[in-house]
């Protein structure tokens, strides 16, 4: 297919993955949330694997595949299995002033654009106007950590905006170099503690380090704060 | 060292310690005039002095070497003043050795051993007048001192015999200046201030609440007395001829003319008689004043003086 | 020649730190190691004393370069008559008061570990010298604050007691604070030398040769007299030394009020004359006003003490403020090109320095002997010393009347120089200046008075009189090296009141070498005898005939009084016929200074009351009466304490900004972010 | 070769220690493993010294005198650490406050984190950067909540989840970077190497350096403890054990700042301007002045001297913003010498809370009396930490204030009142802790004298003479940042 339809693929893809985005920012139940973010990871790896196949990349498929086992099926999966274990099923979550952080989502998605356009100019990629929303998913991913008064939610919040820092890695620059995107699969394992199943698939030993990191702080939190609510953790402070 | 200044120095120093007396004798018999009693004669003050020199002396048990040797020490201090001011002639050798500002600092040893001296015997009346003698010199001093310095700046030197060669041989318009003027009102009031006298002090009380140099100087007897008293009449007559030699010098002996000092000798004690007036009226005049009254009195003094030397620097 | 004074000074300092590594050897035998090390600083001491005394006799510049510190910036040393006259002065107090710590550290041996203070005491001379021989910034910086912090330790020595704790960390605050302002100007100095092509803009040499712009040397100019001010004491950053000066060791507080403070002096003057030397007139006039400010409230703050040591620290403060206005009237008379009358200010000011470092050590030295003795600091509760100790009261008062600006003795001489200066001043183009002069002699004037009054006030209650204290300790006089190290001290103050011109024909290459001029040869001018500043019918004084005439006259009246021997009776006071005295009946600190307090009483934030306790029946007839007094620094009031409240509250205000939310600190990011993206667009 | 050994052995001292991290001996391996560390950093320190930079592993690293002297340093303090952490973890153990896994894990986590930071020194390869120092962190986020108090979870939550967030922008900023480096560069791995990207950074396409700098800025300024980023760094250093704070504050720091200025030199090499350097410089002013106001309420004796790390930190960044050869100089050596003083505190701050077993300054009294060494080695720390002469950090400051003054001269009010600040707010609270009577509750106890002694003689040294290797090798640093 030529590179028009290409383009428009891909564009539609991004649209995809920002509207997911813009979903999970107003999304109150957990579950909802999860199956949000399986479909973004999963416009997200479609769109890698086309541009790899548009640019012909084809160290992109890999990561095509391993976003699609990573993000679609095992962390989602993963997530669910916690919010059974931790008994946090029904917890419905009310989020701050929904029009509010709409607005500011709004908002942001023009800023980035503004902000990426003289580098779009620049760029001669198929993949160019990806730029800005990947900057957009990343600053939509930290508006819901902030929004967000619950672990589990923040954590999702932390995997959106690692998307779309993936998004910008991969699809916005034909991917970088293969070390990197290592490091990346290691940032985002670490950042969503999909540990135990990553053990079981023993892959790297950084991601062994995020594993633990993952399997005792959410239990540790869980039983000395018997919740995952993080407004709990505030007694560390200066101002009284 | 020239024959005949060494023997001016001498004559000045035997004139300070004989007349001192006198003159002291005179203050208090044109007092007494103008208070329509009979008074003592001249000589009076000699016939004291020699008693308490002939009578023995008592202590108090708690007295130190301080106060037996500060009689000394304030005589001695005296007595080196009157080697440095010009009484009868400008000429003395030893007026080199210190100008005004040496003079006053003399002075203030003798104050300085004298308060301490109130204070060695550990009475409530020592340490009150040594207070406020020394509350008193911390104002009147640096009022003293501004005096002078006005002085030393119409005559561009601090040593007493040039001050007072120079405004002896200067016309009137160099000596008619508002500095002047300034400084010698200061220096009157000082003057009064420092020998003790109405309103600041009353030689004559004993009575706690208003005594002051005489609070000092309670315990003694015999012949530190007598030495603290000598010294005190001649501290009285440098006074006046510090006055004398500093605004009105007029008729001092010049430089080695033997000849001038008779004149000299007349024109001094005219000045002296009329000085001796002059305190009478003021004493007469005006009443003792409270202690507190005596910081405005002095503070006034120390403002004219400033304002003296303000003047020579502005105006003149 | 073998030695140079430079090797000679560089040697004494080796010493020093000899010492350090020697003492914990004798950790054992403590008097040992007091004895051992303090001969040994005494000796090192004399060398010091020596190197300066050769330089500024030759007037001489030496320089070395250690290859210390940066490799690009080694350490510059230099000496010249500047340094090696405060090198004099810093090594002779350093002698005597060493002698004196031989005997006066031996009190604290089983009471408290001695190493420390001997250790620290070493570093802490060694750093005065380094300081005045320092020749680049960083270096200069280093041994100052090396001082700085050595003395912290020893103001820290008895660290168990509130007051140390208090007085050394607001004595360090202070002495920090000012160091960084002086190493700001050098900044201000040593980029506008260079540029900071590379590093030889730090060293004094650069700077010199370089020619500063007006308001840069200004800058440079205020920031170094505001770090030297804080070091010297000067009002209104005098509040540290009335602090730290009394609750350090008494040998420490000599040296410290004795010739530490004079470092600053010498930074001020290596600033503004060697370094920056063109300047406009009215730095002059404004170092002169902090002067007269700092000499007229000093005494006055002085006057209101009970506490001995902090009488004496106040003290301080006033003498420093009269050096300071001899070095503004320099600066003035340099400014408007007068170098005779300059010659004659700086003089005045420096020799003040030297004397102000012999009778304030002496008389540190002296209330280190009354605490030894009695340990009491409170004047209150003291008199009648002369009694128990004989030697003490002659060596103290010996110092008061030096202090007062009495003749025959040092502080007089000093004093009436800096007269000169004023009264020779002609009249200057600056109308400012023509009100400053009348006005700032008549303040120097009042200070000497006031002077006097405080040390009558000092010396009568401490020593005369009779015990005022409930308790009476045993009191004994102190023993021989205290005594020695303080009749070494008075001696130096009579010698130097009587042979001034001696002294200012030795170091005329001062003035020579900083306003180019100098007034030895008028001021010999009728040989050593006199001394005639500028010309001998303007002005003349000998304090030799002083001296002689005054104690040939006592001696003779005596002899005279004495030939027939007339009895000495004793009997008790007069006690104008009440019931007998007692001693809680005699003046004591504080009614002493009443008349003083009642005029000047509006500069101090005073509190009063009187209370009748037990309440009796009628309030005529009190059976008890309480009378409390405090007399408080108005400058704490005005400038510190909101300082510090300003500071605390900002400080809450600052702890707002972590309040434990993990959301906040993600909206602090969030926010960075956006910002720093619109900054950049 | 030595490169391999200065990698290599930390990462297998970590494999082995996380199976006997819990015996007898294991302190002593720790020890032997940095201590062989430290060797290969001399060596590979020596042969850049005399045969200058080098790449090695293809170009994968890269080693000159800017990141060699940081790696020399990061290898003797933690050295050092593991010596003084032997002692100390002993009796945290006795005390119980970790348990066999604990100090398995603790130990494995000690020589990974070394090894996460040799490697984010030594790499050329700006993504690699980027993830060992993501390895840093991960290294230490379960070390900080060692001791399960909710506190240190709290702490190390917030550690983890800030500092993953940040060093998401970095990635981000990286990304930008080879965005516009592929253009020059082309596609592969050649586009990340340090070394291409600052010969080819006139190339580079400013605007979007620019925009790259931003994230960068925050990402690594968020691990360096920059204001307003720096939220997570008091709780994490405070909560954790306190060689993990000494090594926190002593080497991660500095470490994060090495890489913010590597990618400084590449932004400015293309934009030409002095716009990284100005953001660089306001941060470090903002940091400053919060910091040292923070230090004055500060009741907790670690977190003080966290928050003091902040502001070392700030006047490090500051002068790396200024630039110029005196202010760059000045800010390699702060670098140096706070690490070194500020991990001799954190030393002797550890033992003087377990003798009196608790962090509360108002506790802590008569140390010179209960034991010199902490006593003199915790005031002598401070004074060093404050800037006081003759020690190193007084040399840093100077050179740094003195440029300041030339080149920024309505800065220094601000930095003055910084510094003023800080070091009052410290010596009011060091000065009673090390001051007068033993309390009753003080429990003597043998403490290790090396570590302290050892660092506080170095920042003497340095501050009094520093040697000629040195000062060669921050000359050409400072060639390197020009």
């Amino acid at each position: 297919m030529d590179i028009q339809t290409t383009a428009q693929i891909i564009n539609f893809l991004a649209a995809m993955v920002l509207l997911t985005a813009f979903g999970m920012l107003v999304q109150r139940r957990i579950y909802g949330l999860i199956h949000l973010f399986a479909w973004q990871g999963l416009f997200l790896s479609v769109s890698t694997a086309i541009v790899g196949y548009a640019a012909g990349r084809h160290h992109l498929y890999i990561s095509a595949v391993l976003t699609l086992t990573l993000k679609v099926i095992l962390l989602p999966y993963i997530l669910n299995v916690l919010i059974h274990k931790l008994k946090i099923r029904k917890e419905i979550e009310t989020v701050v002033n929904v029009p509010l952080t709409m607005l500011i989502g709004i908002a942001l998605v023009i800023f980035s654009y503004s902000l990426t356009a003289p580098v779009r100019e620049m760029s001669t990629l198929v993949t160019r106007s990806i730029l800005a929303i990947a900057l957009a998913t990343v600053m939509i991913g930290l508006l819901m950590m902030i929004t967000r008064r619950h672990a589990v939610t923040q954590i999702i919040g932390f995997l959106a905006m690692e998307n779309g820092l993936f998004f910008a890695a991969t699809s916005a620059t034909y991917g970088m170099p293969l070390v990197v995107e290592l490091g990346l699969f290691f940032a985002a394992t670490s950042a969503t503690y999909g540990m135990p199943l990553v053990v079981e698939l023993g892959v790297a030993i950084d991601i062994l380090i995020a594993a633990f990191i993952f399997g005792i702080f959410f239990f540790h939190i869980n039983t000395t704060f018997d919740s995952l609510d993080v407004e709990q953790m505030a007694r560390l402070k200066e101002g009284e | 060292m020239k024959f005949l200044p060494l023997l001016m120095e001498i004559m000045q120093l035997l004139l300070l310690l004989t007349a001192a007396p006198v003159f002291a004798g005179w203050v208090k018999m044109v007092k007494c005039w103008s208070q329509g009693r009979t008074s003592p004669s001249l000589l009076q003050p000699y016939r004291d002095i020699a008693k308490l020199f002939s009578k023995d002396v008592v202590l108090a048990e708690n007295a130190s070497w301080i106060f037996r040797f500060t009689p000394y020490i304030v005589f001695g201090a005296t007595l080196l003043a009157g080697g440095i001011i010009p009484i009868l002639s400008v000429d003395l050798p030893l007026s080199a050795t210190a100008d005004v500002i040496a003079l006053v600092a003399l002075f203030a040893i003798a104050r300085f051993f004298t308060a301490l001296a109130g204070m060695d015997i550990g009475t409530a009346f020592g340490g009150m007048g040594s207070s406020r003698e020394m509350m008193i010199a911390s104002l009147a001093e640096p009022a003293m001192l501004m005096a002078v310095f006005t002085m030393s700046l119409a005559s561009k030197s601090t040593s007493l015999s040039q001050i007072a060669y120079v405004i002896a041989n200067s016309n009137i318009h160099t000596v008619l200046k508002p500095s002047l003027a300034f400084a010698f009102l200061a220096f009157v009031m000082i003057a009064i201030a420092e020998t003790g006298r109405i309103p600041v002090d009353n030689p004559a009380t004993h009575l706690e609440l208003t005594m002051i140099h005489e609070a000092m100087i309670l315990e003694y007897s015999g012949r530190h007395l007598a030495l603290i008293e000598w010294a005190g009449m001649m501290k009285l007559f440098l006074f006046m001829s510090l006055g004398a030699a500093a605004f009105f010098p007029w008729g001092i002996a010049g430089a080695g003319n033997m000849a001038a000092i008779p004149v000299a000798l007349i024109y001094l004690i005219i000045k002296f008689a009329f000085a001796g007036v002059v305190l009478v009226l003021i004493e007469t005049g005006l009443a003792k004043m409270r202690l507190f009254r005596v910081t405005e009195f002095l503070g006034a003094a120390f403002l004219l003086a400033t304002l003296g030397m303000l003047a020579h620097f502005i105006l003149e | 020649m073998i030695f140079s004074p430079l090797d000679l000074a560089s040697l004494s300092i080796l010493l020093f730190l000899l010492q350090v590594l020697l003492a914990p050897f004798f950790k054992k035998n403590e008097r040992f190691m007091v004895n051992v090390c303090f001969s040994l600083a005494a000796a090192a001491s004399l060398l010091a004393v020596a190197a300066g005394i050769w330089t500024v006799e030759n007037g001489t510049t030496e320089k070395a370069i250690l290859a210390l510190g940066l490799p690009d910036l080694p350490f510059h040393l230099r000496l010249d008559s500047l340094s090696g006259f405060f090198l004099t002065t810093i090594g002779l107090l350093a002698f005597y008061v060493s002698v004196y710590s031989i005997g006066y550290v031996r009190g604290f041996i089983g009471q408290r570990p001695v190493m420390r203070l001997v250790i620290f005491y070493s570093f802490f001379i060694a750093g005065m010298f380094m300081v005045v021989l320092a020749d680049d910034a960083l270096f200069f910086l280093i041994s100052w604050e090396f001082m700085a912090a050595a003395s912290y330790f020893l103001v820290m020595y008895e660290d168990e007691k509130a007051e140390n704790k208090r007085a050394a960390f607001l004595y360090l605050v202070i002495a920090h604070i000012g160091a960084v302002a002086i190493l700001l100007s050098f900044g201000v100095m040593a980029g506008l030398a260079t540029g900071f092509k590379d590093f030889s803009g730090y060293t004094f040499d650069a700077m010199r040769a370089s020619h500063f712009p007006v308001e840069w040397a200004t800058a440079a100019f205020f920031l170094s007299f505001f770090g030297f001010a804080a070091k010297a004491g000067i009002i209104p950053l005098h509040v540290w030394l009335p602090e730290a000066h009394p609750v350090a060791p008494s040998n420490i507080s000599a040296l410290m009020s004795g010739v530490m403070l004079k470092t600053a002096i010498y930074g001020i003057i290596r600033v503004t004359l060697d370094i920056i030397k063109v300047f406009p007139w009215w730095w002059g006039a404004v170092v002169l006003v902090f002067g007269l400010v700092s000499a007229v409230m000093g005494v006055l703050y002085a006057l209101m003490q009970h506490d001995l040591k902090r009488l004496l620290a106040y003290h301080s403060v006033e003498n420093i403020g009269i050096i300071l206005i001899g070095i503004g009237l320099c600066m003035v008379f340099t400014s408007f090109q007068m170098p005779l009358i300059a010659a004659l200010a700086l003089t005045a000011g420096v020799y003040h320095t030297m004397n102000h470092a012999m009778f304030k050590g002496l008389l540190f030295m002296g209330a280190g002997a009354v605490l030894h003795a009695t340990h009491e600091r409170n004047m209150e509760e003291m008199g009648g010393l002369i009694h128990k100790m004989p030697w003490t009261a002659v060596l103290f008062l010996i110092g008061c009347v030096s202090i007062s600006a009495l003749p025959p003795f040092n502080g007089f001489v000093s004093e009436w120089l800096t007269f000169q200066a004023f009264l020779l001043s002609p009249s200057l183009p600056a109308p400012i200046l023509k009100l400053l002069m009348p006005i700032g002699a008549a303040i120097l004037a009042l200070t000497g008075a006031l002077a006097a009054a405080c040390f009558v006030k000092a010396f009568g209650v401490t020593f005369l009189g009779r015990w005022r204290g409930q308790h009476k300790p045993k009191i004994q006089e102190v023993n021989w090296p205290m005594r020695i190290g303080m009749m070494l001290a008075a001696a130096t103050c009579l010698l130097l009141g009587i042979l001034p011109t001696l002294f200012i024909g030795w170091m005329d290459t001062i003035p020579v070498q900083l306003v180019g001029s100098t007034i030895s040869e008028s001021a010999g001018t009728y040989g050593w005898l006199w001394l005639t500043p500028v010309a001998p019918e303007r002005a003349s004084y000998s304090g030799v005939i002083v001296f002689l005439g005054i104690l040939a006259v006592v001696a003779v009246a005596y002899i005279m009084l004495h030939v027939k021997p007339g009895a000495i009776r004793r009997g008790n006071a007069w006690d104008c016929g009440f019931e007998k005295l007692t001693e809680r009946m005699q003046y004591n600190a504080t009614s002493f200074s009443m008349p003083i307090r009642r005029i000047f009483g509006y500069l101090f934030d005073i509190k009063e009351q009187v209370d009748l306790s037990p309440q009796s029946a009628h309030s005529a007839f009190p059976k008890r009466l309480n009378y409390y007094l405090r007399v408080r620094d108005r400058v704490w009031g005005w400038l510190y304490k909101p300082i510090a409240e300003a500071s605390f509250w900002l400080s809450r205000k600052v702890g707002m900004l972590q309040q434990g939310r993990i959301q906040t600190y993600l909206i602090y990011s969030f926010i960075t972010i956006i910002l720093l993206l619109v900054f950049v667009k | 070769m030595p490169l391999l050994i200065l990698l290599g052995v930390p990462l297998f001292a970590a494999v082995v220690l996380a199976f006997v991290g819990d015996r007898k001996y294991a302190p002593e391996i720790n020890i032997a493993g940095s201590a062989a560390t430290f060797l290969a950093g001399l060596d590979l320190a020596l042969d850049v010294y005399n045969n200058g930079p080098m790449l090695a592993g293809n170009k994968f690293f890269f080693v000159d005198a800017f990141n060699v002297y940081l790696a020399v340093l990061t290898s003797f303090v933690s050295m050092t650490t593991a010596i003084f952490s032997r002692r100390y973890m002993r009796r945290e153990r006795e005390h119980g406050r970790v348990g066999h896994w604990g100090m398995r894990f603790y130990h494995a986590m000690f020589q990974l984190f070394i090894f996460a930071m040799l490697l984010c020194l030594l790499t050329n390869n700006v993504g690699v950067l980027w993830i060992a120092m993501e390895l840093a962190t991960l290294s230490t986020v379960l070390l900080v909540s060692l001791y399960r108090t909710p506190t240190a979870i709290e702490a190390a939550w917030k550690y983890f989840i800030l500092c993953g967030v940040g060093i998401a922008q970095a990635l981000f900023g990286t990304v930008l970077l080879y965005f516009a480096s592929e253009k020059v560069l082309g596609e592969g791995g050649e586009a990340l190497l340090w070394t291409n990207l600052i010969q080819s950074s006139g190339k580079l396409e400013p605007t979007i350096l620019s925009l790259a700098f931003v994230f960068l800025m925050v990402g690594y300024g968020t691990k360096v403890g920059l204001v307003p980023l720096h939220n997570w760094l008091p709780d994490a250093h405070s909560e954790g054990p306190t060689p993990i704070s000494a090594v926190l504050s002593g080497l991660l720091l500095n470490v994060a700042l090495y890489a913010l200025v590597r990618c400084k030199a590449i932004v400015d090499g293309s934009t030409h301007t002095h716009y990284a350097g100005n953001i660089m410089m306001g941060f470090g002013i903002i940091s400053i002045l919060v910091a040292a106001f923070s230090l004055l309420r500060q009741k907790d004796i670690k977190r003080m001297f966290s928050y003091s790390s902040i502001e070392h930190m700030g006047i490090a960044t500051f002068a790396f913003g200024l630039g110029g050869p005196i202010a760059t100089y000045g800010a390699l050596l702060h670098m140096l010498v706070h690490s070194l003083a500020k991990s001799s505190i954190f030393f002797t701050v550890g033992h003087a809370s377990q003798m009196h077993r608790t962090q509360e300054m108002d506790k802590i009294k008569g140390l010179i009396r209960g034991n010199p060494l902490v006593g003199w080695g915790m005031m002598f720390g401070a004074m060093a930490i404050v800037g006081m002469p003759p020690f190193g950090i007084f040399t840093s400051e100077f050179l740094i204030l003195t440029a300041t003054i030339k080149d920024a001269p309505l800065m220094t009010p601000f930095l003055l009142l910084g510094l003023a600040v800080a070091f009052a707010a410290v010596f009011r609270k060091v000065q009673p802790m090390v001051a007068g009577e033993i309390p009753p509750y003080q429990k003597s106890m043998k403490v290790a004298n090396a570590p302290v002694l050892l660092h506080m003689a170095i920042v003497l040294a340095v501050g009094l003479y520093m040697p000629v290797f040195l000062n060669q090798w921050f000359h050409k640093a400072v060639q390197i940042l020009k």
